[in-house]
């Protein structure tokens, strides 16, 4: 399980660190792993994660790139199939684009086109999301929009633990994983077990229990929608959040026994609505629990805009407690 | 300072008005720092001091029906090219009445009465739309040149090398000028490119290039009165690299981890400003009462923007999803597509 | 409406070639228009649409570009905004990936980012889909994912009014339109109204009507749907088909209207099913006609897996009439 | 032909060779495309007839350990590799047999065995994935040699800007050949690329280029020797532009109307097997009793290569979505994600 260990020590750090910690621990369990990237090394990193590793490991294993997302990621892509276990960084999904040829057409394509010979264990990582007011071509959050590729996997880890556990299961995994990591978690602090290690990247958690609905969410989204949980409970509604955790493959299982049980869903994604994977989880629902739904699935997503630069346009772009409160209450009944 | 310009613009008066605006935009970025840390400017804030000598050298030489391409480094070039210091503000402050209406913020200054098309916050995007705004020209006949400002970060994307192809293949009037500054946030030039002579690179595709001291204001006027007028007279593209130097951090997160501070002083003391000036104090060409009466005009001028930006307004939350699609006609305020 | 015209005169033709009038017709009347891709002049167009073109109007207008897909895509981008109506031909949706960066980052939020200064009204056309045998790297169907795209509009012309007549319509946009031509279309053959001219791209059409269930597509699989439907009323079951035309926006309306009526919906869409334009599709159902619902969902996508190569898996991978029934008489209950 | 090549590769028995494979890619096209006709090959089919001096001089100069990238136009490249001729056809015609096991048919033949890493039908695709190979070899010190093969319209992708310099500024033991057949598709090179001396262009990343008679099978041999030698010992890349001629339509679909027949003409009488042999014989190197030994042997296995295919087993349907992902036990065939 991925929640929080309270049993034995803990320690106090950012969601940052646990990065950190993970990328420095897989640098030093296995050799044939670096990370590289646009200013990973001597820059520290855009978010400051690989700050310091540079010092620990050396340039070749913590290498800086030049502004080539396609011919970096392609060249991960290639050492993968040759040996190694590269960590690409792509700094943000922004810049994802450009290296989304290697990923689609190459990346998650050579296993099938190769007849099993040749396969590509390498993980991208990129900082995704809103919220720093960073405008409309800084803010995506496209990692739903990933989840739609055959070949690859798709992680969101909103949690300490999953932020230090699922990089190293990620680069057991004989394919490509992508690790998105929503950029307004990066200062979050919490308590860490001191021994915390590897985590399932198969299983979506029951991040809080409850009767009467399921919020499905991940990553950044997480924290509002407990946010929004609280206020519920507040109004006696006990809602059931499920992270998702793995966008791809979805963990049907988890959300079909919550839904079974609450009769009622609300999806909270940060994507766009439209073509969002709150509307893949929605149908999977409907596909295979509608018998069991009492009322209409709600989703709250961001508005179809590219997201503006002023603060109060950006918050009312992208899903907030209130709206997820309100979504759940009309789920419910209770507008 | 090289004497290489041509005389005719050596006047005194065309002298203080470079010195002006570089001061201009220097005490308009200080003034954005300083709001930075009081929030009233938020997101990334990335600021030219140290670089002002490129826009100042080249804008002015292009005529107003030319056009701009910028990066999200752009200050200096909306200000230089005559985009109101006030809108400008005010689109920093993310108001209404900002240059972009508030939507874009410091890496997206817009403005169409001057041609300036934007502030590009992917290190290479605005490229092939330089490259589409020269097709359009050579389609059209205007005679236009395009000025194309971008990093020599950019110089590693694949659009870069596109783009050249592209606007030498069509002949198109793109004047790609490269501001090398010698670092892409962190990443030194020689950790970026295999081959660090810039301008050469324009060789392979047959377009003419230059390099050029970016950090002497008179030696890239008079690079950019060459490059526009080949550009113009040729139709065809034109390279100028101009080397300089990025003073401050990358953006206002950057710590600087990457280079040392001595380094930095040094070039500190060539900085084109202080270097610019300190000639014009040796040729006797500039009075202690012209700097403090250009000085007292800047601040004069920045007080009146910031207040524009305090009083703008907000765009209202119901107006959020607006211009994600042409509006063609007002009831489309507000509605969700 | 876009049904054939039974009316007036008539001419048989392919579906090619009423992409090759529309072409033409647009550079007659308007001489911003401009055609610019790889091979779509001197080759001819690699479906052989702009067949001709050069000849009439010359290589300024039928613009061979070198293989530079984000180059040339950001360039039509650039001419748009300078007064031009550029159509750029990204040969097919596979290449499109390396042109993603400049669709979604440029195109798409141009106006917006410039508060409504500038926009770009450039027509970008692609090939899609599947069933030529052309492997992993060929047989993308990503129209529905770019569906997901606010700033652009999609659309997708499933019959030969809808190939002759979107082309001028999207032209008169101002916003960009992406164009997706299925490769499986250009040799059907039709007769088309000798006097035929720009249709809306505003509404779905129903293309055949029926009260049983709700059959909705777009593109190259209608065909296959109005097959599924022909062996649906055999046995006695009257599907009606919605042809969307329209992947952004979507026309709600029509789709509420049908499945209100018939109370069951059958999705067909061929993008990989996880993350479909399928489930939003369905996701709508369930938001705005919940109680209308007699029976789930279904949905025909493609399997989850790169497009395979032998035929027999090919066909195998993608929607298919047989898969169309048995989802249709699983929605009745009559499996 | 040129004599530039070292002597003791010049032996009779290794010209023979020579010849040999370049009939014998001939001969297997020639029989892939009457299978076209017949549909037991299906897709695209892209035929090297007229380059086959290119994969046949350079691929025996590398080592069994090294590594190759090819493109959609690449039977040449596996059969001279090694690739068994019986799995190549297997896998043109889909069966289970095949060297992809069926999957990927003409544009995506690989071959673990013989490190033949694809097959790529992105142009320029390939380069990239290259360099990741040249970068883990350097990572792990096995002293490989990366050969990439590309046609010169990948040359105006970014992903070959991008590749270049990287391959260069990390070191990286990547031998780039550009199989420039003077066409992409219907694009003739001065109508892609602004300059169209593409071994020039290495020049701007500080690669070392040449270019050779891609017609001369001696010659790119040559010249393959020289690269393969500098790459292996300095661990650098190396550029080589081989100048060659399609002989046949882009694919079975293409009309042709980009080119006249005439300059296909005049190139046949240039091609390299007609060239080779003439020379062959004129030096009196060759017997006619040589070459229809040759001949027969060849027809001989392309005969059984056919039979292998047509006898070879369509993979169950049920099988479908195997290889999107690793298989971590039996149970998980046929199992949808
Ligand atoms: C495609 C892309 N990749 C990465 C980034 C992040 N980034 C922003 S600025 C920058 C450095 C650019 O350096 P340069 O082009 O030299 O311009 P400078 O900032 O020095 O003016 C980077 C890596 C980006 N904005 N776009
Ligand atoms: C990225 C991309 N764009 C377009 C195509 C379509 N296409 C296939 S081959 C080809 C021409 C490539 O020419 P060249 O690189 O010279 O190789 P050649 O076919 O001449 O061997 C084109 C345009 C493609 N496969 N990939
Ligand atoms: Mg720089
Ligand atoms: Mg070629």
């Amino acid at each position: 399980m991925t929640q929080a260990a309270v049993q034995t020590d803990t320690i106090e750090m950012t969601y940052r660190e646990a990065v950190k910690q993970a990328l420095r621990d897989a640098m030093k369990r296995d050799e044939r792993v670096f990370l590289m990237g646009e200013d990973v090394g001597r820059y520290g990193g855009c978010y400051a994660v690989s700050h310091g590793l540079l010092a620990e490991f050396g340039p070749e294993r913590i290498r800086d790139t030049p502004l080539s997302e396609s011919g970096f990621t392609g060249a991960g892509i290639g050492a993968a199939m040759a040996g190694m276990r590269p960590i690409v960084e792509l700094m943000t999904v922004n810049f994802s684009l450009l290296a989304l040829d290697q990923i689609l057409n190459t990346a998650a394509t050579v296993r099938h086109m190769s007849g099993n010979q040749f396969g590509v264990p390498l993980v991208i990582r990129m900082a995704t999301g809103a919220g720093r007011q960073l405008a409309a071509q800084h803010s995506h959050s496209l990692e739903g929009w990933y989840a739609h590729i055959p070949g690859i996997k798709v992680l969101a880890p909103a949690t300490l633990e999953d932020a230090r556990g699922m990089l190293w299961t990620a680069l057991q995994d004989p394919d490509p994983v992508l690790i998105f990591e929503n950029v307004m978690l990066y200062n979050m602090t919490g308590k860490l077990a001191a021994d915390a290690g590897p985590v399932d990247i198969d299983k979506a958690a029951v991040r809080r229990a409850g009767r009467d609905i399921s919020l499905i969410t991940y990553g950044g989204s997480l924290w509002k929608t407990l946010e929004a949980a609280s206020a519920l409970a507040a109004d006696g509604i006990e809602a059931e959040v499920i992270d998702l955790r793995s966008l791809r493959p979805l963990d049907d299982a988890t959300i079909m026994a919550s839904v079974g049980k609450t009769r009622r869903a609300v999806i909270v994604d940060e994507g766009w609505r439209s073509g969002s994977l709150a509307a893949e989880v929605g149908m999977r629902v409907v596909e295979q629990a509608f018998w069991s739904l009492d009322a209409p699935i709600g989703r709250v997503c961001s508005e179809e805009v590219p997201i503006p630069y002023p603060r109060h346009l950006e918050n009312a772009a992208i899903p907030q407690a209130p709206k997820i409160v309100a979504a759940a209450k009309a789920a419910l009944g209770r507008a | 300072m090289t004497a290489r310009a041509d005389k005719p613009h050596l006047s005194r008066e065309h002298m203080l008005e470079l010195l002006r605006q570089m001061i201009r935009i220097r005490r308009f970025e200080d003034k954005c720092a300083e709001l930075y840390t009081q929030e009233k400017i938020r997101g990334f804030l990335h600021l030219y001091d140290g670089e002002e000598a490129v826009a100042v050298g080249v804008i002015p030489v292009l005529e107003k029906r030319d056009r701009i391409v910028a990066t999200y480094r752009e200050h200096g070039h909306a200000l230089v090219r005559g985009v109101p210091m006030k809108t400008v503000m005010a689109e920093m402050y993310g108001k209404q009445e900002g240059c972009s209406r508030g939507r874009g913020g410091s890496m997206h200054l817009f403005d169409a009465a001057t041609n300036f098309y934007g502030g590009n916050a992917i290190v290479g995007g605005g490229l092939p739309l330089a490259v589409g705004l020269g097709l359009a020209d050579h389609m059209q006949g205007h005679n236009l040149v395009i000025a194309c400002f971008f990093g020599e970060g950019a110089v590693a994307e694949g659009e870069f090398h596109e783009s050249l192809n592209l606007a030498a293949l069509w002949g198109l009037p793109v004047l790609f000028v490269c501001e090398n500054n010698f670092y892409a946030m962190g990443t030194a030039l020689a950790i970026s490119e295999s081959e660090t002579d810039i301008h050469r690179k324009a060789e392979s595709y047959g377009v003419v290039s230059e390099a050029v001291d970016g950090m002497d204001v008179v030696a890239v006027e008079a690079a950019a009165r060459r490059a526009v007028q080949a550009v113009r007279e040729n139709r065809k593209p034109y390279f100028l690299e101009c080397r300089t130097y990025r003073l401050r951090a990358h953006s206002m997160f950057d710590p600087q981890l990457y280079r040392d501070k001595a380094e930095v002083e040094a070039r500190r003391k060539n900085e084109p400003i202080v270097r610019f000036q300190g000639w014009l104090q040796a040729n006797q060409m500039i009075h202690p009462e012209d700097l403090s009466r250009i000085e007292a005009e800047i601040d004069a001028e920045i007080a009146e923007a910031v207040a524009f930006a305090e009083t703008g307004t907000w765009e209202p939350v119901e107006q959020l999803t607006r211009f994600t699609y042409a509006e063609s006609d007002a009831s489309a305020i507000g509605k969700m597509p």
